[in-house]
């Protein structure tokens, strides 16, 4: 969607800084500065969250909250990749339920868990991981070879795929997980939940792929100006392939996550998560038009809207308001982080 | 409360921190819940932590860490996904924190008190209200919950099954409507103008009350029971409109879920755990029964009565009378 | 010499290529050799087929039917994009540069240095970016986004990565359509270092003058099919224009102007007016008269002329039009005030891509096609045939999308766009930009026949085809007035001006 | 979004048929042919319903349809006008629910009816629409005037007004709404419900502003090329303005006609239609990059979308089932409807 219409030569973003003379050895920086366009808004929640309660800054609040949104952060992080690309991917969120449905389904034992019980559990994960690729592929094949448009197949999809967890579940969720599904979201690496560390361990990785690899350039590219990318060489149809798949894998990942650390895979399972996935890229900076965003500004923006919600939640604001309460916090961070960063946006 | 011992999870003047997940606030049936919770923490001399988990089970995990780190000693809570409470349950009973779930039993795991009424009796009561009204003939339908929600699911299959058996004659259409009024209102309508002979409609909640009636009466079938046009409408959850309703013979039936009492006995039942009481099997001081669903794992059964016009028994079901002062309808200030 | 070029296969060999657009044909059984070491001319009208072809050359679209060899070997496989780059690099008429990445990634788009690990080395290729933009004098910071660069550096940037590859073969179309005198030198003395390591270009532009001075043979192309194919020496001006047009009228003489009332009420007046790029100027345009604003790239006449019709604000100073004064910096005050305009850069402001010829050419003039905010389509249909015929804009119909049309037929639409609402004052940034000769001297006639019914014009261009017909050019160097041409000037005495040597006011 | 990797130049729409010679009278064309892409859906989705149920066809059941949409259809129409003028305005879901809200707040007695009463009935649908006038003002100030992304500012402004309505409501349902509310909603005008009739008749004046005015050609050419709009002296900002108005005051009068249909105001009316908003627009032909896309395809749009729900309740498909079925005919549809209009899409 383009909201190009308010004075487009004064969107660009600024021109960095002149360049320092002398040579430095190649290395890599995570966040450029306008990446951080979030940071006063973060750093002014966290401010009101400690003076709201004193238990913010514990360290096990802190990690509370990493931990919970770890797995919707993976979502945000697959849906930058297809958004930087020039596309969107609605049926992320059904992939992250129905990836771990599937592999439940398949494997927990009939009866009480009400799976087939076809499968040993060891083929759990390798399952989950197979069911993203295999919706990537389908939607690719969708939208890259049959030019479809991507919205509607991945929204097609989302409905379809939503339907068949429901169907395979009839509804309930699957419980009894095999060990080898809840390992990922119950596992404490180091004093961290490894789900911590695999979530922030992939932004490192999207960061350098995204900012440092020719594949992740790409899809800048392509999300640019697709001629001009075909122009210059790049094989548009398959680096989407790739980038709808791997974003698909990374959902279902997403999903494995969530239900280890639920010990369950619930019918419902990511409903409306897709909401906040795009609030979470947007308001990071990445733009609907393709082409423009980072992970690491993406990255934030997850970050905000669960730093607002914990906060909210220590602040046992009454039930009924903390919708209004939640989403006026999210409209004054967003417009005075715009503000100081004195940019019209696009 | 951050890494204190001792003094935490009790305030100064010593009342024990309690907290409480509300698991939605945009419904009728909840609302009276969450009005109903700190009147009775009140009472009790209980001080409350609150959170919303809105239909999430990931948020209601995450606000049960930040109840941790507040350093509660006792948990309330309504897991609408029974299944997924499960590692959350084990938390906080490693942490020996107390939980009392309301609403729902959870499928694992345990927990000090399920506060609960009996959602299959909802729908068998539901039915045998229609079966008596309709004579054991027609066609009902059935504007069902969510397919995720146990809650749904019991009621559904209770009053299914009850049909089946008591009223094989009466045809139950069934309609998933995830809780929603207006999706509710467009199901019933379709199945309205497929079969103009419907005579009886069980709502599984009060969502889908405005919308059923304002249907029949558009098809003017908003009449008293007395005419032969009636349509024979039972709903759920007992709220204040219900009651109205039933008075003004609009509907004919509810079934009361009742709002104050699980907030009560939940903040109730979260004070004797901390207390250290426990409980048996048996009869209650308050008109319900507590019994072991599973070793280990207590329920105490809240009545929910039928609720119609005139109090009468149907089809071997008591009822209460609409304006009885013992719903909590007839009470909400 | 020739002898020995005829052995060797044809650098690319197209034969027999016909390409459709639904009703349209682009190209009918048209063919095109090229040879090592030519630089070779692509000339044609409007719509004739030369991109078209350059799409089909380079890979980007396949043709419905014919035969493509390079090297006298097939031309690679279509989605072998390194294939077919090895082959050929272009500039393609439309541009090919990203707007939101930087200009060095621009440049190296897909080839940039790696580093340890395999990982891109920022620092190395912004290095060669600098390196590459200084051979050709092109002065940007290689960091800045390339939607921010103006639109002739811009087309340096896509110039100077065309020739970076080191490919062996070259197509520039319509290379020069956005430069200045001085770049458009800068990119000839580059192309003849290239020839003389022969390197081998197809050029396609519509300065015929530019065919003479760098190219060695000429094809030319007419109703999407091949006519003529011959050394530059052996057709002249006159012979290459008929082959172009298909008809033997040469080019007409410039029209002697009815001269301008001196004693009329000025229709333009600025005052003092400081801008963008440009200082303290001011200047009278009197009904009928052209007024010819001239000057390099950066000499702020573009900037002048967008202040005037209101796309940019003054810091200060004032415009009137007609004697009323205009709300400066809104271009709605500046229509209703009756100035009509041609925007510099089409593909930005000139039309809206998707919407017919007919909403196009007659958004300005919607309050005139219907009562209470209605527009009838009929009067719609009518005014964009009208428009169609009088500007011979070739086309299937009205209802055509501009983005369909050839790029010099975009550029009639955005002139009719201005001419729709009869403006008392016309201003025109280089409206003849990508215009064949033949409808470049049509269009200018149209301006004329504006200035004769008494709408006063101003030219903004460097482009001296342009500025002509012009009763008076004003030169404008760093955002002064440094000169002020009657009619009748010599191209050096301009040329010069505009160069800020000799000084004349 | 833009899905423009797949060979542009082959993605354009194909160019209209040449003009026949001759005169034709003035008159309305109410849809072109590149409109009519859903038409063999519809018609196939019609053939099944008939197979499926001899209701179907009924007049009832068409009427029933058309009523059930009407109010949804309202939402699809205003979220045409901001998609054409290429924006996209997501609050509407909640200003559907907020405004007949407030108006119920206002003007339902306290007591049983939970609302203020401060107000007499008579006022419950000025207040409504004005409300909506409210909301689409707040929009256009934060993004036609600061200049802030309107992706995030309406999601800001639907959680904060999803919020809101629960807040007033205390997330109760208002019951015993004033009769003048009830009215549009419950009516029946020569055989047809008021609501069905104003449904269609503004999709009628729909078509009309879209086709055949100022405006409409205005919103057109702001969401082609807003820079070109405004060098033809558009007033970009004025016609944003009015069109975020005009959109939430069409969300705010469905909002009025499902209260009335339903007697009441949920506190979560609304939640969750966007979706199917933007499904039916973009299904329909719309573009979610502004500039394409017409009122009849985005009706066509919600149509479809209707009958596969209503076919499916008719076929009394087994609950856990309708949703992947209604996905997988969504989808099916789609790809027909756009193989057999020959053309890939964008
Ligand atoms: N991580 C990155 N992600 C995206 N683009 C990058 C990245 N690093 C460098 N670039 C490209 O390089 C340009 C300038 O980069 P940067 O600001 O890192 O320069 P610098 O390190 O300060 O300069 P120098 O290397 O000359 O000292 C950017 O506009 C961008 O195109
Ligand atoms: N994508 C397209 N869809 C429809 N028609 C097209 C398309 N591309 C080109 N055409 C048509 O094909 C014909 C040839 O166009 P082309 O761009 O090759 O002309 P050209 O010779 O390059 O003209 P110019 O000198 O104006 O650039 C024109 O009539 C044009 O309208
Ligand atoms: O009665 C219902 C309750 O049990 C469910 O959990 O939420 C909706 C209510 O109407
Ligand atoms: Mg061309
Ligand atoms: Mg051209």
């Amino acid at each position: 969607m383009s909201d190009t219409a308010t004075a487009q030569a004064s969107q660009r973003d600024a021109p960095d800084p002149p360049p320092r003379s002398g040579r430095r050895p190649a290395r890599i920086r995570f966040a450029r500065l306008r990446d951080l366009v979030l940071v006063p808004a973060i750093v002014g929640i966290a401010v009101i969250g400690q003076l709201v309660s004193p238990v913010f800054l514990n360290r096990d609040n802190l990690i509370n909250i990493l931990q919970t949104m770890s797995e919707i952060a993976l979502l945000v992080l697959a849906q930058t990749l297809v958004l930087v690309a020039g596309r969107m991917d609605l049926s992320l969120e059904s992939t992250f339920g129905l990836a771990p449905g599937i592999a439940a389904w398949l494997t927990v034992a009939a009866g009480a868990g009400h799976g087939l019980g076809v499968l040993s559990g060891v083929w759990s994960v390798p399952i989950t991981l197979l069911v993203g690729v295999l919706v990537g592929a389908a939607n690719a094949v969708l939208i890259v070879r049959f030019g479809l448009n991507g919205f509607i197949v991945t929204l097609g999809m989302l409905i379809v795929l939503r339907g068949l967890l429901t169907g395979i579940s009839g509804g309930q969720t699957f419980f009894g997980l095999p060990s080898s599904m809840m390992y990922l979201g119950t596992a404490v690496w180091l004093g961290l939940p490894a789900s911590v560390w695999l979530c922030l361990a992939l932004f490192a990785v999207g960061i350098v792929v995204l900012g440092y690899t020719r594949f992740g350039r790409a899809l800048y590219a392509i999300g640019g100006n697709a001629d001009a990318a075909r122009a210059a060489g790049i094989r548009v149809e398959r680096v989407l392939t790739i980038v709808l798949i791997v974003a698909s894998v990374l959902a279902a990942l997403g999903g494995l996550l969530l239900s280890g650390r639920l010990a369950s895979v619930a019918a419902a399972q990511g409903n409306g998560y897709i909401f906040t996935v795009f609030a979470a890229a947007v308001i990071g900076g990445v733009s609907l038009n393709g082409g423009k965003g980072t992970v690491f500004g993406a990255f934030t923006g997850i970050l905000l809207l669960y730093l607002i919600q914990n906060v909210l939640t220590l602040a046992s604001v009454p039930a009924q308001w903390i919708g209004a309460l939640n989403g006026a916090i999210i409209l004054i961070a967003l417009v005075l982080s715009r503000i100081t960063s004195g940019k019209a946006q696009d | 409360a951050c890494g204190d011992s001792g003094g935490a999870g009790a305030s100064a003047d010593g009342k024990p921190l309690v907290g409480v997940d509300y698991p939605r606030s945009d419904t009728d049936f909840w609302n009276s819940y969450i009005k109903y919770t700190p009147q009775f923490a009140g009472e009790l001399g209980i001080d409350l932590k609150t959170t919303n988990s809105q239909n999430d089970v990931a948020k209601l995990t995450a606000n049960v860490q930040t109840f941790i780190s507040q350093g509660v000693k006792g948990v309330a809570m309504a897991p609408q996904d029974t299944a997924a409470v499960a590692p959350t349950l084990q938390q906080l009973e490693a942490k020996k924190i107390p939980v009392v779930t309301v609403d729902t039993r959870p499928d694992t795991g345990n927990v000090f008190m399920v506060v609960r009424a009996d959602n299959r009796a909802y729908g068998e009561k539901a039915c045998q209200f229609l079966g008596a009204k309709l004579n054991g003939a027609g066609k009902v339908v059935m504007l069902q919950g969510g397919l995720d929600s146990i809650n749904g699911r019991d009621r559904t299959e209770a009053f299914n099954d009850c049909m089946k058996k008591n009223y094989p004659n009466i045809t139950v259409f069934g309609e998933a409507t995830n809780w929603d009024g207006a999706v509710a209102s467009q199901k019933l309508q379709t199945r309205l103008t497929e079969h103009p002979d419907i005579k009886g409609v069980y709502m599984q909640s009060s969502f889908a009350l405005a919308g059923t009636k304002q249907l029949l009466k558009q098809r003017g079938l908003l009449v008293p029971p007395a005419d032969p046009k009636h349509v024979f409408v039972v709903s759920n959850d007992g709220i204040p409109q219900e009651l109205k309703d039933i008075a003004a013979g609009e509907i004919d039936a509810t079934v009361s879920q009742p709002a104050d009492l699980y907030a009560k006995y939940a903040l109730s039942y979260v004070k004797d755990a901390i207390d250290g009481k426990t409980f048996q099997p048996g009869p209650t001081d308050h008109d319900s029964t507590i019994i072991q669903v599973r070793p280990g794992l207590l329920e105490d059964q809240l009545q929910a009565p039928l609720v119609t016009a005139d109090g009468a028994t149907y089809g071997g079901v008591p009822s209460v009378k609409s304006d009885d002062k013992s719903l909590w309808g007839n009470n909400l200030s | 010499m020739s002898d020995n070029r005829d052995a060797a296969p044809p650098v690319v060999e197209a034969t027999k290529i016909s390409k459709r657009f639904g009703s349209t044909v682009a190209l009918r059984d048209a063919g095109l050799v090229v040879r090592p070491g030519q630089t070779h001319a692509l000339v044609g009208r409007n719509g004739a087929g030369k991109s078209t072809l350059v799409s089909i050359l380079t890979g980007l679209q396949q043709p419905d039917a014919g035969r493509l060899r390079f090297g006298g070997r097939p031309a690679p496989r279509i989605n072998d994009r390194d294939g077919w780059r090895r082959e050929v690099a272009c500039v393609y008429q439309k541009s090919t540069i990203i707007g939101s990445l930087s200009v060095a990634e621009n440049l190296f788009l897909n080839r940039q240095d790696r580093g340890r690990a395999g990982l891109l080395d920022w620092p190395g290729v912004r290095r060669r970016a600098r390196e590459l933009l200084a051979t050709y004098g092109v002065d940007v910071d290689v960091r800045t986004l390339a939607g921010d660069l103006s639109v002739e550096r811009r087309q340096f940037v896509e110039i100077a990565r065309a020739l970076s590859f080191g490919a062996r073969f070259i197509i520039l179309d319509e290379p020069t359509a956005q430069l200045d005198a001085a770049a458009i030198a800068r990119l000839f003395s580059k192309i003849r270092e290239l020839q003389a390591q022969r390197v081998t270009f197809l050029f396609i532009s519509h300065h015929l003058q530019e065919v003479y001075d760098i190219c060695d043979t000429v094809t030319v192309f007419r109703d999407a099919r091949w006519i003529v194919t011959a050394p530059v020496a052996e057709l002249p001006r006159a012979d290459l224009v008929a082959a172009m047009t298909g008809d033997a009228g040469g080019l007409t003489a410039a029209r002697e102007r009815p001269a301008v009332d001196a004693a009329a009420t000025p229709t333009l007046q600025v005052r003092d007016l400081i801008g963008d790029n440009f200082a303290e100027l001011s200047l009278d345009i009197r009904p009928g008269e052209i007024v010819g604003v001239a000057g390099a790239g950066g000499s702020g006449r573009t900037e002048l002329a967008e202040t005037i019709v209101g796309l940019r604000r003054p810091a200060s100073g004032t415009t009137t039009v007609g004697g009323a004064p205009v709300k400066p910096g809104d271009v709605g005050a500046g229509l209703a005030a009756g100035i009509g305009f041609v925007p510099q850069d089409r593909h930005r402001q000139g039309f809206v891509a998707d919407m017919s010829i007919a909403d196009n050419a007659t958004m300005t003039i919607a309050g005139r096609l219907g009562r209470a905010g209605l527009i009838s389509r009929r009067r719609t249909g009518a005014e964009a045939r009208a428009m169609i015929e009088s500007l011979a804009i070739k086309t299937t119909g009205p209802e055509l999308a501009v983005r369909a049309l050839s790029g010099g037929n975009q550029q009639k639409v955005v002139m009719a766009r201005a001419l729709a609402s009869h403006p008392r004052l016309l201003v025109l940034i280089n409206p003849t930009a990508g215009v064949d000769v033949r409808s470049k001297e049509f269009l200018l006639s149209k301006v004329d026949e504006a200035a004769d019914r008494g709408t006063a014009v101003l030219v903004a261009s460097d482009e001296l085809d342009d500025l002509r017909p012009c009763d008076r050019v004003l030169v404008l160097f760093q955002g002064r007035l440094v000169a002020e041409l009657p009619r009748g000037w010599h191209d050096h005495e301009l040329v010069a001006a505009m160069e800020g040597l000799n000084r004349h006011v």
